[in-house]
């Protein structure tokens, strides 16, 4: 949508203030859950501040840009938190849940605004943006090592062949090598459970969620448009996907750009969950670790996937899986959504250290999660903490079970 | 007696708790009324107790050091009831003093207005004309030497002058010299005579008790009476003096010991002899007497003395009498406002109160207003007249004469 | 005059380079709430975050040597406007001071800073076993703002709505006031009142008029472990009010709100409900939101058929088990034998509102933030004798119709307040008319329901709103007089929230 | 024939006139015997006597109005007096002027039993109300001061109560005040014209309490509406005495926190003989009385409409007094005036009984009950007094009970100041008292009497100023009871 279409949800803000700490009966505390708010303290970096900048830029009273306003506009991780608070209890929230969307559509909003006006976005967006354009991911990694990990995996090529699952790896995922172990595993337990699953290799491109919540629409358009064009001629009835990011974007996203209703997008987590439930695969090892578990906000509130992951752990033998006092729809983020661990660092770092502290709370060993974003940024963050924590992916989890 | 310095530490020991201002709720149906006639109709401070007490220490401190008309007006309106001597003495410092002297703020007042006579401030006109009336005619009211005994004339009273008896009854000099109250001494003498008591009067030898004149403030005029009083009471040999007059009963309960040795004789108030009587089935009450009455406790043998049952007792003796207590009754009976002079010299001080009391006595729904003083008697009957009230005024002694 | 950025150099050297700004994006999110219409939004000049009171001190010396305004906020959750700088000036944003200081349960007392949340200080307290009176404002609103303005509470029929001890009070002059136990050095502690005249009431009910109220010491009580939620029908509402007099003389139920319901027969719809029940129909939406159309008509006709023309609904909190079992008892004969319906279970299972709250009436929490979900809360509230409640109830519908709005269409709630004296009831009429739609015909509305109810005689505002304010100032005599006097003796260059309270 | 006594005075002048134009001949006057009654009280040692320049009787507020207005325009010192018992001194004129005596301005307005209010003037005294109030089957707040006390002045001065630690102690509502200027200031629902009644605190800020807490230092109050409590048809009491002070204090701590009790009050021996029926004392012998007497006794007395809800506070409170400790069973029956705890009376008269009643009372947490009682008891020995006769200790816990609010009073009760070196004994006592009682840290003291005032003064730092400052605005010309407060 326009900004301006935002007019009455942006001015119905009460500045109740609810969504700048969970209910404290759910979580136990008074504790705050917005990144940005909790770390620059003023109104702006709020909710309620931002929905009076956006009633402020539609109605012209804010009509130059400024590093307050891009440091308020960008510093947002868009975590979704204060919208879930929202929808219950107040006036933004109700609207936003009968137009079906939540005020994540409401930022990328801005943010497209903000392009278009050229007040942003920042210089490290425009690298992303370049990388995108230039090597179809964000990393400027080449082609050819997309489909590098996959080698000896058994994994069709799907742009001749043809298969039931498509993997859907992520450029995170495949330019990372410290996250090589999340493809992997995965190849693995989908070759244990005998499914029918093929890659896109070279062909794969960037979901172009990224691109989205920068605010370069034109370039998401473009890049959701040639990817369900390949999802729908690789003929596959399922995508399954590692990363959580390109998850919400398939779900949310595309359906608006063509129509995706013929493929079913399922998380990596849900698809293992289902495989255990059939009984296709099955737990042998035991693995004594006492883990907790964070919520990627991309398949988490974005998407309401809190129970598969941990069904997962569930019935791993030997595990022990502690709750961390923010979780479900009240975690906390990890800090490195909507191009925050490049843009603004120092954000992703704080936010991610404090969700580090809040997991040696629970005196567990091993923070595990199942998003390239959140593996990147976390590990940062423990490093930075010094913490003793170890942080691992779910699949690995799942890999030290079979 | 005593000098008024002698009350300085007394006096300047009140804590102005106002005690003596307004009764306790819990012994006046939980009713928070007057106690203090002149303090209800003044209103200032100076005309309560506290204010007399600071007053006091103000005249031996020097501080008031001239006499003025309200000085007069403070100290003589005072009836000398002794309710707010009786309620400072529950709990507060001045009233505490004067129990452990075995005394009341009654001496108190008596010795301030011997003071004010010995500094010339006092007494009032009205007062000066009673002490002469004693000096020259041995009663407050002028009358003969020769009327004293008329009363008596063929009612079987021996002359003790010459006779001797058990019991000399004292008349009064109130009682005799008011022709209204007749019948009190007749009736007395009735009753006597039906007991077969052997009783005598001291007819012409009787004189004034001398309380009034104590009480306006003449204390050698007292001195001399009841030194002459005792003296003829002893001669006379009589073992018991009744006396139908509640201020001479009190001057010579309370005062009289102070100045001579009475040699044992017991003095009793017409109520207490006649309430004996019945105890002892000397007399017994026949006629059926259909009235509802409420008794007025004279201050002078209630609150000076404590003489509270013994009129009761005799009422509710008379057959057919159905006897109602006024709101403030006993020991915190409303004064008659008859008291130390206050008819002759304050008569709206004695008429408000009276009429105060009046009210009281309708309150209850009773025909006859009962009591036993000759004070009483005139002020309540002349009370019952300025306020019309359809009230009927009887000295206890004429309701037992009606049953006899 | 300074120049704006001496004045900007020097907050932020105070404060530090982060905690004072001028950026307009900062300023534009102080600029307004949903109450626009009867306090215009403005841009503050500055945004300053305080974290102590030196600093505080040191601002408002500044603030008064140069008149500029200075706008307390704690965290301005108030959605009355009472914090929007209608005359520019700095905003104060204690949000970041949100110490509790103490916690002493041998005291039952806490002692907090303004950013201290209700949510936050009912957390706190329940480690100790202990409760503050907890606000049914939403937990997000400032506990020490909602005590100092006099708030409503669960215990509001048992404990009143005076909960502050003692507090201490920067002045313009940068003086530090210290009200209740009169700061006698060294004093036994901040907490309860001493002798001589107590200022702690003459700071309350006052939106940082008189000064920045910078610590606050509030009563504490036992954690209720028993807690019984009632919701009782009448049909005779005089009746209902006779029964309610007596519980509440009887000193028994912890919180008592009562008002008449609308016709329920004519409820086809949930719109239809919304726009009859008001405030109560929010979460009862929330509730039906999934349910079918049909489902959701079914369930109409189900509490149309039960539902009386008068309610009485609260909850009774003890923490001793006896007591609280024979104050239930005492409770439900009295309202059963006025001819009283218990209609709780069957509330429970169709609507649920009232029974939203349990939970929160024990420990509190946001259940009552339902209310802002449509975006606007506007409320005439005031304090009145309860046995008036007709008279009012009726004066509101008869100007609803002069207006032609729906005479049915809000609810006249009243909740009692202890200590009784004078049946003294808040009552709040919830305007549904959204101002965006008709702004001036809510403001002729309420502009002739404020002069009805002078005319017709109340004890007090509940708060001083702007929309009740002007018309009352003409009636205050010399009451108002003497608040200006005190207002100018605190407040001579009148810094302080100008324009809020009085002038 | 009526004899017309004249009040005819040397010092007679043109104020007398005019207060005797506005007031009535008889009831305002200069001369010596009238104003000797207003000179003192038994405070002298703290408060030195004073006369007052005239004395007048007012019976309604006009009258207070014309005559305050005058005064201020003549700067002559105004000294409000409703019945003038309070043994401190606080009424009297001690920079002369005018004593304002509004004993007779003594009407109950409205007893008004649906709104629980009753509206009186200043001459109502606590007998007089409670008396009233019990017709309709209704009380005030019962003071424990004599029932001669004005109840007025009592609420006003924030005293204490036979239900203190249940009721609190703030009973006005809202009131009428006439400021030095002539000005009516309403407070509380008052204020606003067309008010359903005077019976509720309005909103905004509350000014009734300003005008509390001070002896008519801010203005003359003419008018107050209190709050009424339904009258308690059932009461019990739980009363244990104990030789060490401890276990009072923990009981009476566990039994505030349970909020069961209407009254607590923990009273050491020395204080409690002054309650017992004098004629008990005296027959017995203090002695022996002394012996019979636990070192401290706790009396809780439970007083309700509702019978069961009394029962099941009773069983809490003997349950929380057995855990504490097994102390001596101590039937309040024995205690004799105590039962007039439900209907006020004149029992406390009896702390008079020695002529002078040397006082401090303060408030404080109940935790430091002991340090208090140490500290009286060795200052008490350091000037000659015996701790085990002279120095007692009364502690009264208050609601609300957050801060363990309790009335403390330390008193000496033995002391004759009439015998130079007995005055000479008090007053060093007092003045070493205040200081250690300041250090060992308090929250405020009960009432501005004056040996603690001016020692408070620079204690109280800025906010002692603030008050002077509201002082100066409501009364420039400082007439409204001089000396007696802040300035």
């Amino acid at each position: 949508m326009d900004l301006e279409d935002w007019h009455d949800v942006a001015s119905s803000c009460m500045h109740c203030r609810i969504c700048v700490n969970p209910e404290f009966h759910e979580v136990g505390g008074w504790v705050p859950i917005c990144p940005r708010g909790n770390k620059f303290k003023m109104e702006t970096f709020y909710a309620p501040g931002t929905f009076e900048l956006i009633r402020a830029i539609i109605e012209g009273e804010l009509t130059e840009n400024s590093p307050k306003l891009q440091k308020a506009v960008y510093s947002c991780t868009m975590c979704g938190a204060c919208s879930a608070l929202c929808e219950i209890y107040s006036a933004p929230g109700a609207k936003v849940k009968r137009m079906g969307k939540t005020f994540v559509d409401m930022y990328i909003d801005l943010r497209t605004e903000m392009m278009k006006r050229g007040w942003g976005p920042l210089e490290p967006h425009n690298a992303i943006l370049k990388n995108i354009a230039n090597t179809d991911n964000a990393w400027g990694g080449t082609r050819g090592d997309r489909e590098r990990w996959a080698k000896g995996l058994g994994a069709k090529d799907l742009n001749k062949e043809s298969a039931d699952v498509l993997y859907f790896a992520g450029c995170t995922a495949t330019y990372d090598p410290k996250l090589k172990g999340m493809m992997t595993t995965a190849a693995e337990i989908f070759n244990r459970a005998g499914v029918d699953w093929g890659i896109l290799g070279k062909n794969e491109k960037c979901c172009a969620g990224p691109s989205l919540r920068i605010g370069d629409r034109d370039q998401f358009k473009a890049y959701a448009e040639e990817n369900i064009e390949l999802f729908k001629k690789s003929g596959v009835k399922t995508i399954v996907t590692s990363c959580a990011g390109c998850y919400s974007t398939f779900v949310k996203e595309y359906p608006e750009v063509a129509d995706m209703s013929h493929i079913k997008v399922v998380h990596v987590s849900e698809f293992i969950s289902r495989l255990l439930k059939s009984g296709d695969i099955t737990f042998s090892k035991e693995v004594p670790m006492k883990v907790t578990y964070h919520d990627p906000c991309h398949i988490g509130r974005y998407c309401g996937v809190y129970d598969a992951p941990r069904d997962i752990l569930g019935l791993v033998p030997g595990i022990e899986l502690r709750e961390m006092m923010q979780n479900r729809q009240n975690s906390w983020c990890c800090g490195a959504g909507a191009g925050m661990k490049t843009a603004l660092p120092d954000v992703a770092s704080e936010t991610g250290v404090r969700r580090v502290k809040q997991a040696e709370a629970t005196g567990a060993e091993v923070l595990v999660s199942s998003c390239p974003f959140c593996a990147q940024n976390l590990t940062d963050s423990i490093k930075e903490a010094d913490s003793e924590l170890k942080f691992m992916d779910l699949t690995q989890i799942v890999a030290m079970a079979l | 007696m005593m000098e008024l310095e002698e009350w300085y530490n007394v006096v300047s020991s009140c804590v102005h708790c106002r005690a003596c201002t307004s009764s306790d709720i819990h012994m006046t149906g939980d009713e928070n009324l007057p106690i203090c006639p002149k303090g209800n109709m003044f209103k200032m401070e100076s005309f309560f107790a506290c204010g007399a007490h600071e007053i006091i220490r103000a005249m031996i401190e020097g501080e008031i050091n001239e006499n003025s008309e309200r000085l007069q007006h403070v100290i003589y309106s005072c009836t000398m009831c002794g309710y707010c001597s009786y309620h400072c003495e529950l709990y507060s410092p001045p009233g505490q003093k004067c129990k452990k002297m075995g005394k009341t703020f009654v001496d108190i007042w008596q010795d301030l207005r011997a003071d004010m006579m010995k500094r010339g401030w006092g007494p009032l006109e009205a007062h000066n004309a009673i002490l002469k009336n004693i000096a020259n005619t041995d009663n407050a009211w002028g009358g003969t030497r020769g009327d004293r005994e008329r009363w008596a004339k063929g009612l079987g009273a021996k002359d003790l002058n010459k006779e001797s008896a058990d019991v000399l009854y004292f008349a009064g000099c109130t009682t005799t010299y008011d022709p209204k109250l007749k019948a009190m001494m007749t009736t007395a003498a009735e009753v006597f005579n039906k007991a077969g008591v052997s009783w005598g009067i001291l007819g012409k030898n009787e004189k004034c008790c001398a309380g009034p004149s104590l009480r306006v403030g003449d204390r050698d005029q007292f001195k001399a009476y009841a030194g002459e009083n005792i003296e003829l009471f002893k001669k006379s040999g009589v073992k018991t003096i009744v006396t139908s007059c509640a201020g001479c009963y009190s001057t010579f309960k309370n005062e009289y010991p102070a100045i001579a040795e009475m040699d044992g004789i017991e003095v009793l108030h017409v109520t207490e002899f006649i309430a004996r009587l019945i105890k002892e089935k000397k007399i017994e009450f026949t006629k059926e007497v259909p009235m509802k009455v409420t008794y007025h406790d004279p201050c002078h043998i209630g609150r000076y003395v404590g003489v509270f049952e013994e009129p009761r007792t005799i009422l509710r003796a008379v057959p057919g009498v159905e006897v109602r207590e006024m709101i403030q009754n006993k020991r915190n009976s409303w004064c008659c406002g008859a008291g130390a002079g206050m008819r002759t010299a304050l008569p709206d001080v004695a008429s408000e109160t009276g009429q105060h009391r009046i009210k009281q006595a309708e309150d209850t729904g009773a025909e006859v207003l009962v009591s036993s003083c000759p004070f009483c008697a005139q002020n309540l009957m002349d009370a019952i007249k300025e306020s019309d009230s359809d009230l009927k005024f009887m000295d206890i002694t004429e309701i037992l004469a009606q049953a006899l | 005059m300074l120049s704006e950025e001496s004045i900007l150099k020097t907050l932020q050297h105070i404060v530090g380079v982060e905690g004072a700004t001028n950026d307009t994006p900062d300023l534009i999110a102080y600029s307004r709430d949903q109450n626009w219409l009867f306090v215009p939004p403005q841009k503050p000049d500055f945004v300053v975050k305080v974290r102590d009171k030196n600093q505080i001190r040191e601002i408002l010396r500044l603030a008064n040597r140069y008149k500029l305004p200075v706008v307390p906020l704690a965290t301005g959750v108030n959605v009355r406007g009472l914090c929007i700088p209608t005359q520019g000036g700095i905003v104060l944003d204690m949000r970041e001071m949100n110490q509790i200081l103490e916690i002493s349960p041998s005291m039952m007392t806490a002692t907090i800073q303004p950013g201290v949340t209700a949510g936050q200080l009912s957390v706190e307290c329940m480690k100790y076993g202990l409760s503050p009176n907890n606000t049914s404002a939403p937990d997000t609103v400032s506990a020490f703002a909602n005590y100092l303005l006099r708030g409503l509470y669960f215990t509001h029929s048992s404990e009143g709505d005076d909960h502050i001890l003692s507090m201490e009070i920067v002045l313009p002059s940068g003086e530090i006031i210290k009200t209740g136990s009169s700061g006698i050095k060294p004093t036994a502690g901040p907490y309860a009142r001493g002798g001589g005249p107590n200022l702690t009431g003459l700071f309350q009910g006052v939106p940082g008029a008189f000064g920045v109220v910078t610590e606050m010491t509030v009563k504490l009580r036992p954690y209720p472990k028993h807690v019984w939620v009632y919701f009782f029908g009448f049909d005779d509402i005089d009746k209902e009010i006779e029964a309610i007099d007596e519980v509440m003389k009887l000193k028994i139920p912890t919180q008592l709100t009562m008002g008449t319901l609308p016709d329920m027969s004519k409820m086809r719809s949930l719109d239809d409900f919304t726009a009859l029940m008001g405030l109560m129909a929010e979460r009862m939406e929330q509730n039906l939101s999934e349910s079918s159309a049909d489902q959701v008509a079914e369930r109409m006709k189900q509490m149309a058929a039960v539902f009386p023309k008068a309610f009485v609904g609260g909850c009774i909190l003890d923490d001793f088990k006896d007591r609280f079992t024979l104050y239930k008892k005492t409770l439900r004969k009295t309202f059963m034998e006025a001819g009283g319906r218990d209609l709780s279970s069957i509330i429970k299972t169709t609507g649920g509102f009232f029974f939203f709250y349990e939970d929160d009436m024990q420990s509190g929490g946001r259940a009552d933030a339902t209310m802002l979900r449509r975006g606007y809360y506007h409320a005439l509230a005031f304090y009145g004798p309860l046995n008036r409640y007709k008279e009012y109830d009726q004066m509101f519908k008869d100007v609803a119709v002069k207006h032609d709005l729906d005479p049915e269409g809000a609810l006249l709630g009243g909740i009692t307040c202890a200590p009784w004296h004078g049946q003294q009831t808040y009552l709040e009429r919830s305007v549904l008319v959204d101002p965006n739609e008709n702004p001036e015909g809510l403001k002729i509305y309420t502009k002739e329901c404020v002069e009805n109810l002078l005319d017709m005689g109340i004890y007090g505002w509940f708060r001083p709103y702007a929309d009740t304010l002007d018309a009352t100032l003409e009636r205050w005599g010399a009451t108002g007089e003497f608040l200006k006097k005190i207002k100018m003796l605190v407040d001579p260059n009148s810094i302080m929230n100008p324009g809020r309270f009085i002038f | 024939m009526s004899t017309e006594f004249s009040m005819k005075t040397a010092n007679e002048d043109a104020v007398l006139n005019t207060l005797r134009q506005i007031v009535g001949p008889t009831n305002a006057t200069s001369h010596i015997v009238d104003l000797v009654a207003y000179e003192k009280d038994q405070n002298w040692p703290f408060v030195n006597p004073h006369l007052p320049d005239y004395v007048v009787k007012v019976h309604n507020k006009k009258e207070v109005r014309e005559i305050v207005r005058f005064a201020n325009r003549n700067k002559i010192p105004i000294v409000p007096l409703a019945a003038g018992i309070n043994v401190r001194g606080l009424c009297i004129p001690t920079q002369g002027g005018i004593v304002l005596d509004m004993r007779d301005m003594n009407k109950i307005l409205e007893v008004n039993t649906e709104m629980m209010t009753v509206t009186i003037q200043p001459g109502v005294t606590s007998a007089q109300l409670s008396a009233a109030c019990r017709k309709y089957g209704v009380r005030p707040a019962l003071t424990s001061a004599p029932d001669m006390a004005s109840i007025f002045a009592n609420y006003l001065l924030i005293g204490l109560y036979h239900s203190s630690s249940s009721d609190g102690n703030f009973h006005i509502l809202s009131m009428e005040v006439v400021l030095a200027s002539g000005e009516i200031l309403k407070t509380g629902s008052r204020g606003l014209v067309g008010a359903p009644g005077p019976h509720a605190r309005g909103g905004g800020p509350g000014l009734t309490e300003l005008f509390m807490g001070s002896p008519g230092s801010f203005g003359v109050v003419t008018e107050m509406t209190a709050k009424l409590y339904p009258d308690p048809k059932f009461n019990a009491g739980v009363a244990y005495g104990y030789d060490e002070w401890e276990p009072a204090v923990e009981v009476s701590t566990k039994l505030m926190d349970a909020r069961v009790a209407t009254q607590i009050d923990i009273i050491d021996d020395n204080l409690l003989i002054t309650f017992l029926p004098t004629e008990m004392v005296d027959r017995m012998g203090e002695e022996a009385v002394r012996k019979m007497l636990p070192k401290v006794v706790m009396i809780c007395t439970i007083t309700d409409t509702i019978k069961e809800r009394m029962e099941v506070n009773k069983k809490v409170a003997q349950g929380i007094c057995k855990d504490v400790t097994e102390g001596k069973n101590f039937g309040i029956a024995s205690m004799g005036g105590l039962g007039e705890l439900s209907s006020g009376g004149r029992i406390t008269t009896g702390m008079l009984q020695k002529g002078y009643y040397h006082c401090f009372a303060f408030y404080a947490p109940l935790n430091k009950c002991i340090d208090y009682r140490d500290i009286n008891y060795k200052t008490a020995e350091e000037h000659g007094y015996s701790a085990d006769y002279d120095a007692s200790l009364l502690a009264i816990p208050q609601a609300p009970w957050n801060g363990q609010l309790t009335y403390y009073e330390l008193e000496v009760l033995t002391c004759d100041p009439t015998d130079p070196a007995q005055l000479k004994q008090i007053q060093g006592y007092s003045e070493d008292l205040v200081q250690k009682i300041l250090d060992c840290g308090i929250y405020g003291w009960f009432r501005p009497y004056a040996e603690v005032i001016d020692v408070t003064i620079d204690r109280w730092g800025t906010t002692g100023e603030f008050i002077k400052r509201l002082k100066n605005l409501v009364d420039p010309n400082n007439i409204m009871n001089p000396g007696k407060f802040v300035y």
